[in-house]
């Protein structure tokens, strides 16, 4: 077994529609503080940085890590940037887990943020390209016809998303990072929310945030000195081509490939017992039972009986989401991290409010481009 | 650490614009004849890591449509990094010594015609002190080699000997764009571009893709007759202000050489990233290389300079002279950011 | 002057590019110009892509193959997109679908239009409506919207695995 | 020299193609003293960890990376460090006649800021000489609010 690697601090910024009153860097800065301080660390600890955001267009930076290294005490350190799409946060900390598996860096900094309100995140996803039909109108427009055809596919009902867009906005009010705290979220209001790309409404889309998520991964000798430090039990990536003859977009093989492989080197055998809870990446909400079926929870075409009869709940027997997903706050570069960052917060005991009890092993989970990078790990209390 | 080795690497012939091809049409025939020549069949390619910039291409997601150029089916363990594809190698070493995988494809491409990179390289800036006044990648080039002919005795005229040198060389190399022979008294009398750079101490504007395939220990050894060891790879990244900075010196080189143990045993080349001439000088100082060490023998950035494959096709220049028996060691330098800001070194020996 | 201190930077940003279709997608948009819908054939895989590629992204072969596909196809999927976001250049609602043309393996996309938008289904037969022969352009605008055949629905078998 | 572009195709369509937005650039506290001095026609510096003053005033420190807060106001003309003589501007180029790019120590200062000094010709730029800030007539907060420099009147 390679060096064995561990989560060993936390940063998060409380993630809203603009933060009016930092700089990109000042934004960055303030998670990588916290995990720091998270970690009892200091910027002189650290041996690399690893930073991941989406495209470069919604910041109008190109490279941003150029003019971040001040900020984040990479100077005379090795930085790296990584960008794989909407999963680029779960990648980055991948990466960043490499550094301490194989190169025995010992305490690697890695940082991922989405700093959306310096443009608008529909324009930056809608850049009219020429030779091609200005169709795609955003992410939701990318994604509503898939989900269309799991609804013919499953037979699932109506409501499944209308319940998971409240599930998920009622667990961001135990979290105070979320974005989205909206009291009294009930199906009335997301069901009275304008239809933007059918199937989905206004309330089972995600919000545009600015945020940063930070964490800082140790190797074993300095995870110790931690107290409840999350361990590394797995990591996969898996990417396919955006578009072939008989891809099943609606639960992508390269999402079947990684979980199969997250779970063989996890030791895991029956997922949905063995796992705790899972931070799994549902920018909309009927993403949630699509997931459940790619990462093995439920048999395909039956994902939706999860949420339908309260498995996914925060009391559920595999609470999915308890920080309020991606539904609640999704600067998105930093999307795939939080649910990262978020699966360790369980297993380290730390998630306060909205903690599930006993949480062992944790599930985070991410995807980009068109259904088509994924990335997850494990983590877990025990060290493996 | 993990005996990792470079065993093939290919690249597109540079030029100024290719209008028939996209970046996919580019790379495909670049990534298979890596693949033809790495001996490792492309299913059984452990990982596959990538460096493009959205902003050369002018659309979000570039690189998402290259990975129909790899043949990514069934799904395949791949990240990619919006720096150098010499970064992207680097990320594939380090997942090399993870140890569960034995072989990696990387690569890197851009069409630096479609859009205007001395424009683009200002986004790279500091957004609210310097990228507003919009100096251009030569214009910032352009101070720091004055400020070199200020702090020490170099002269234009050492700058119009590094290009007549590169360009010289580039003529044995069938995929320079820019070659020729030009003495150095005639290169000075060129016409400045941002004085004191004239247009030959700046790179040609490229459109080109690279790709390398790495292997571990004894399947290096398998599919290559001589692999190029990785003896040592690291990279370090300074501040960004350019007024804090001694634009004269490259520390952050000399530190990554120090890491990757450049210095343990002679070298006989070095192919350094140096797009602009003065910076080759200011490398050589940094990396302490002496007269005995052949510099750039392809020419380098000056005679090619496809953004973001650039970095990448000097480690694999390197690594192709150690692999056809012509260097037993040698070090390939990749650099990024304005003015040699971030630098990486990869120290490549026979065995 | 306003006394509080500043917050924001305004920081236009415009960047010029030169947009090359590349070689193969030229092909494909000056068929539009004729009346043509032109896609390629893998010749490992033996499957059709449209829009076509100049290598096979399953193989990596060279697609070098050219056909003329039918103008008539079957939705595979759609949405009906209600955004008003800023960028639009189409009226809202407009349904943008997926759709699998006869002949191809791969769907194109483009917009679906004469029937009322609560009544298009995954599987329905729709056919090129194309603006007139003389307005014809190489792009995909030749052909304004995809409209009901009024053949029965086709039961699309969307989700067996390629395993090519 | 041989520039090859490879265009046998005529028939191979482009097209134009603009990537163009207002970015709104929220500040934070330090970038936001630094413009609203500015358009005062102040300029202030931060003093780093070893006491050196950095002007324009970075958030955190280029060596220790600690944060920064003590503001330190400079004088309004330098010393010119380097430079670099444009003699075509592009378009985005603060000046549109010839110009030279500038690393500026002003006084008190002990960084560089990067801006233009309008100088007649580049014989007139040389290292150590002493330019002072033109202030733009219409400030509207941000670098451009310093138009560029010029030389100093020999005295």
């Amino acid at each position: 077994m390679a060096e064995r690697c561990a989560v060993a601090g936390i940063g998060q910024t409380k993630y809203s529609a603009k933060r009016t009153d930092v700089s990109m860097a000042g934004l960055v800065r303030e998670a990588a503080l916290r995990a720091l301080e998270d970690a009892e660390m200091t910027w002189k600890d650290i041996d690399a940085v690893v930073i991941g955001k989406a495209p470069d267009l919604f910041e109008g930076v190109v490279m941003p890590e150029i003019y971040l290294a001040d900020a984040l005490g990479a100077v005379g350190k090795p930085m790296m940037r990584v960008h794989t799409a909407g999963s680029v946060g779960g990648s980055t900390a991948i990466v960043a887990s490499h550094l301490v598996h194989g190169a025995a860096f010992e305490r690697v900094l890695t940082v991922a943020y989405e700093k959306q309100s310096e443009s608008e995140a529909t324009w930056a996803l809608t850049v009219r390209v020429p030779f091609s039909l200005p169709l795609v109108a955003g992410a939701g427009g990318y994604f509503a016809p898939t989900i269309r055809q799991y609804i013919k596919r499953s037979g699932a009902p109506e409501n499944i998303g209308t319940m998971v867009a409240v599930k998920d906005r009622l667990n961001a009010l135990r979290n105070p990072y979320a974005h989205l705290r909206m009291e009294g979220i009930n199906a009335d209001m997301v069901m009275a929310s304008p239809m933007l790309w059918d199937p989905l409404r206004y309330l089972d889309a995600c919000p545009s945030s600015d945020g940063a998520c930070a964490m800082v991964l140790t190797n074993e000798k300095n995870a110790e000195r931690v107290k409840n430090p999350a361990w590394i039990l797995a990591t996969a990536m898996r990417s396919e081509p955006i578009s072939f003859p008989g891809r099943d977009e609606v639960s992508p093989r390269a999402g079947r490939d990684a979980a199969s492989e997250l779970y063989l080197e996890g030791g895991i055998t029956n997922p949905r017992e063995e796992i705790d809870v899972a931070e799994v990446y549902v920018p909309f909400s009927w993403y949630e039972p699509m997931w459940m079926e790619n990462l093995g929870f439920a048999p395909k075409n039956e994902g939706w009986k999860m949420t339908a009869e309260g498995a996914t709940a925060f009391d559920g027997d595999l609470p999915v989401n308890p920080s309020g997903g991606v539904l609640s706050s999704n600067p998105i570069g930093a999307s795939g991290m939080i649910r990262f960052a978020e699966a360790a917060l369980q297993v380290r005991g730390q998630a306060g409010e909205h903690q599930v009890d006993g949480a062992q092993v944790a599930l985070g989970h991410a995807y980009g481009g068109g259904s088509q990078f994924f990335s997850m790990w494990l983590v877990g209390s025990a060290k493996p | 650490m993990r005996e990792v080795a470079l065993v093939a690497f290919a690249q597109s012939p540079s030029v100024r614009q290719d209008l028939r091809r996209n970046e996919v049409e580019i790379l495909t025939p670049v990534i298979a004849e890596a693949i033809r020549w790495g001996g490792v069949p492309r299913k059984e390619i452990g990982f596959t890591c990538s460096g493009s910039c959205d902003y050369l291409a002018g659309v979000p997601f570039s690189f998402v449509s290259a990975l129909d150029a790899v043949g990514a089916w069934p799904p395949i363990r791949e990240s990619h990094v919006e720096m150098d594809g010499a970064w992207a190698l680097y990320e594939a070493w380090v997942r090399l010594q993870v140890g569960d995988v034995d072989s990696a494809l990387v690569y890197g491409f851009g069409k630096s015609s479609v859009g205007d990179p001395r424009d683009i390289s200002v986004l790279q800036l500091d957004p609210y002190y310097a990228a507003p006044l919009w100096p251009d990648s030569v214009s910032l080039a352009a101070l720091q080699a004055r400020a070199l002919l200020q702090s020490s005795g170099y002269t234009e005229r050492d700058f119009a000997e590094v290009v007549a040198r590169s360009l010289r060389d580039a003529k044995r190399n069938p995929n320079a764009q820019v070659s020729g022979d030009f003495s150095p008294d005639e290169l000075v009398k060129a016409r400045y571009d941002v004085s004191p750079l004239r247009e030959h101490d700046c790179p040609p504007v490229s459109d080109g893709a690279a790709a390398v395939v790495l292997a571990a220990g004894d399947l290096a050894r398998k599919v290559c007759e001589r692999p190029a060891w990785i003896a040592g790879i690291d990279h370090r990244i300074e501040a960004h202000s350019l007024g804090a900075r001694d634009l004269t010196k490259s520390p952050s080189a000399a530190l990554a050489a120090e890491k990757a143990g450049m210095g343990k045993g002679s070298l006989d080349v070095a192919e350094l990233h140096a797009p602009f001439s003065h910076q080759e000088l200011i490398l050589r100082e940094a990396l302490g290389l002496g007269e005995s060490v052949a510099i750039n023998p392809s020419g380098g950035a000056l005679a090619a300079n496809p953004i973001m494959a650039a970095g990448l096709i000097r480690i694999g220049e390197a690594a192709q002279l150690v692999m056809d028996g012509s260097a037993k060691r040698a070090v390939g330098h990749a650099t990024s950011g304005p003015c040699l800001q971030q630098n990486l070194i990869c120290v490549l020996e026979a065995r | 002057m306003s006394e509080e201190s500043l917050t924001v930077l305004r920081s236009p940003v415009k960047l010029e590019y030169t947009f090359t279709a590349g070689e193969t997608s030229s092909r494909f948009l000056r068929g539009f110009a004729e009346g043509k819908i032109l896609g390629r054939r893998c010749p490992e895989c033996e499957k059709v892509y449209v829009p076509p590629r100049g290598n096979c992204p399953i193989c990596t072969s060279p697609m070098k193959e050219e056909m003329e596909l039918a103008h008539t196809g079957t939705i595979t999927k759609f949405c009906i997109v209600n955004l008003p976001f800023a960028a639009r250049q189409i009226e809202i609602p407009y349904v943008s679908a997926s759709i699998l043309l006869d002949g191809a393996d791969v769907p194109i996309f483009h917009l679906i239009q004469e029937i009322p938008y609560d009544q298009i289904r995954i599987g329905m037969r729709v056919e090129a409506v194309w603006v007139a022969p003389d307005e014809r352009i190489p792009g995909m605008e030749s052909i304004t919207h995809f409209g009901p055949t009024g053949e029965p629905d086709v039961d699309i078998d969307l989700f067996e695995d390629a395993d090519a | 020299m041989s520039d090859l572009s490879v265009s046998t195709q005529a028939e191979v369509l482009s097209a134009p193609h603009v990537l163009e937005y207002p970015y709104k650039r929220s500040l934070g506290p330090v970038i936001g003293r630094f413009f609203t001095s500015l358009r005062e026609r102040r300029i202030e510096g931060i003093r780093g960890s070893d006491g050196r003053v950095i002007v324009p005033p970075t958030e955190y420190d280029p060596v220790t990376s600690e944060t920064l807060s003590e503001f330190v106001e400079v004088g309004q003309a330098g010393v010119v460090t380097t430079w670099a003589w444009v003699s075509q501007p592009r378009p985005n180029h603060p000046l549109q006649q010839p110009f030279a790019w500038a690393l500026v120590r002003l006084d008190g200062a002990d960084t560089a800021l990067l801006h233009a000094v309008d100088a007649d010709s580049e014989s007139a730029m040389r290292t150590g000489m002493r330019v002072r800030v033109r202030w733009a007539a219409a400030p509207e907060g941000g670098m451009r609010d310093i138009e560029c420099f010029e030389p100093e009147p020999s005295a």
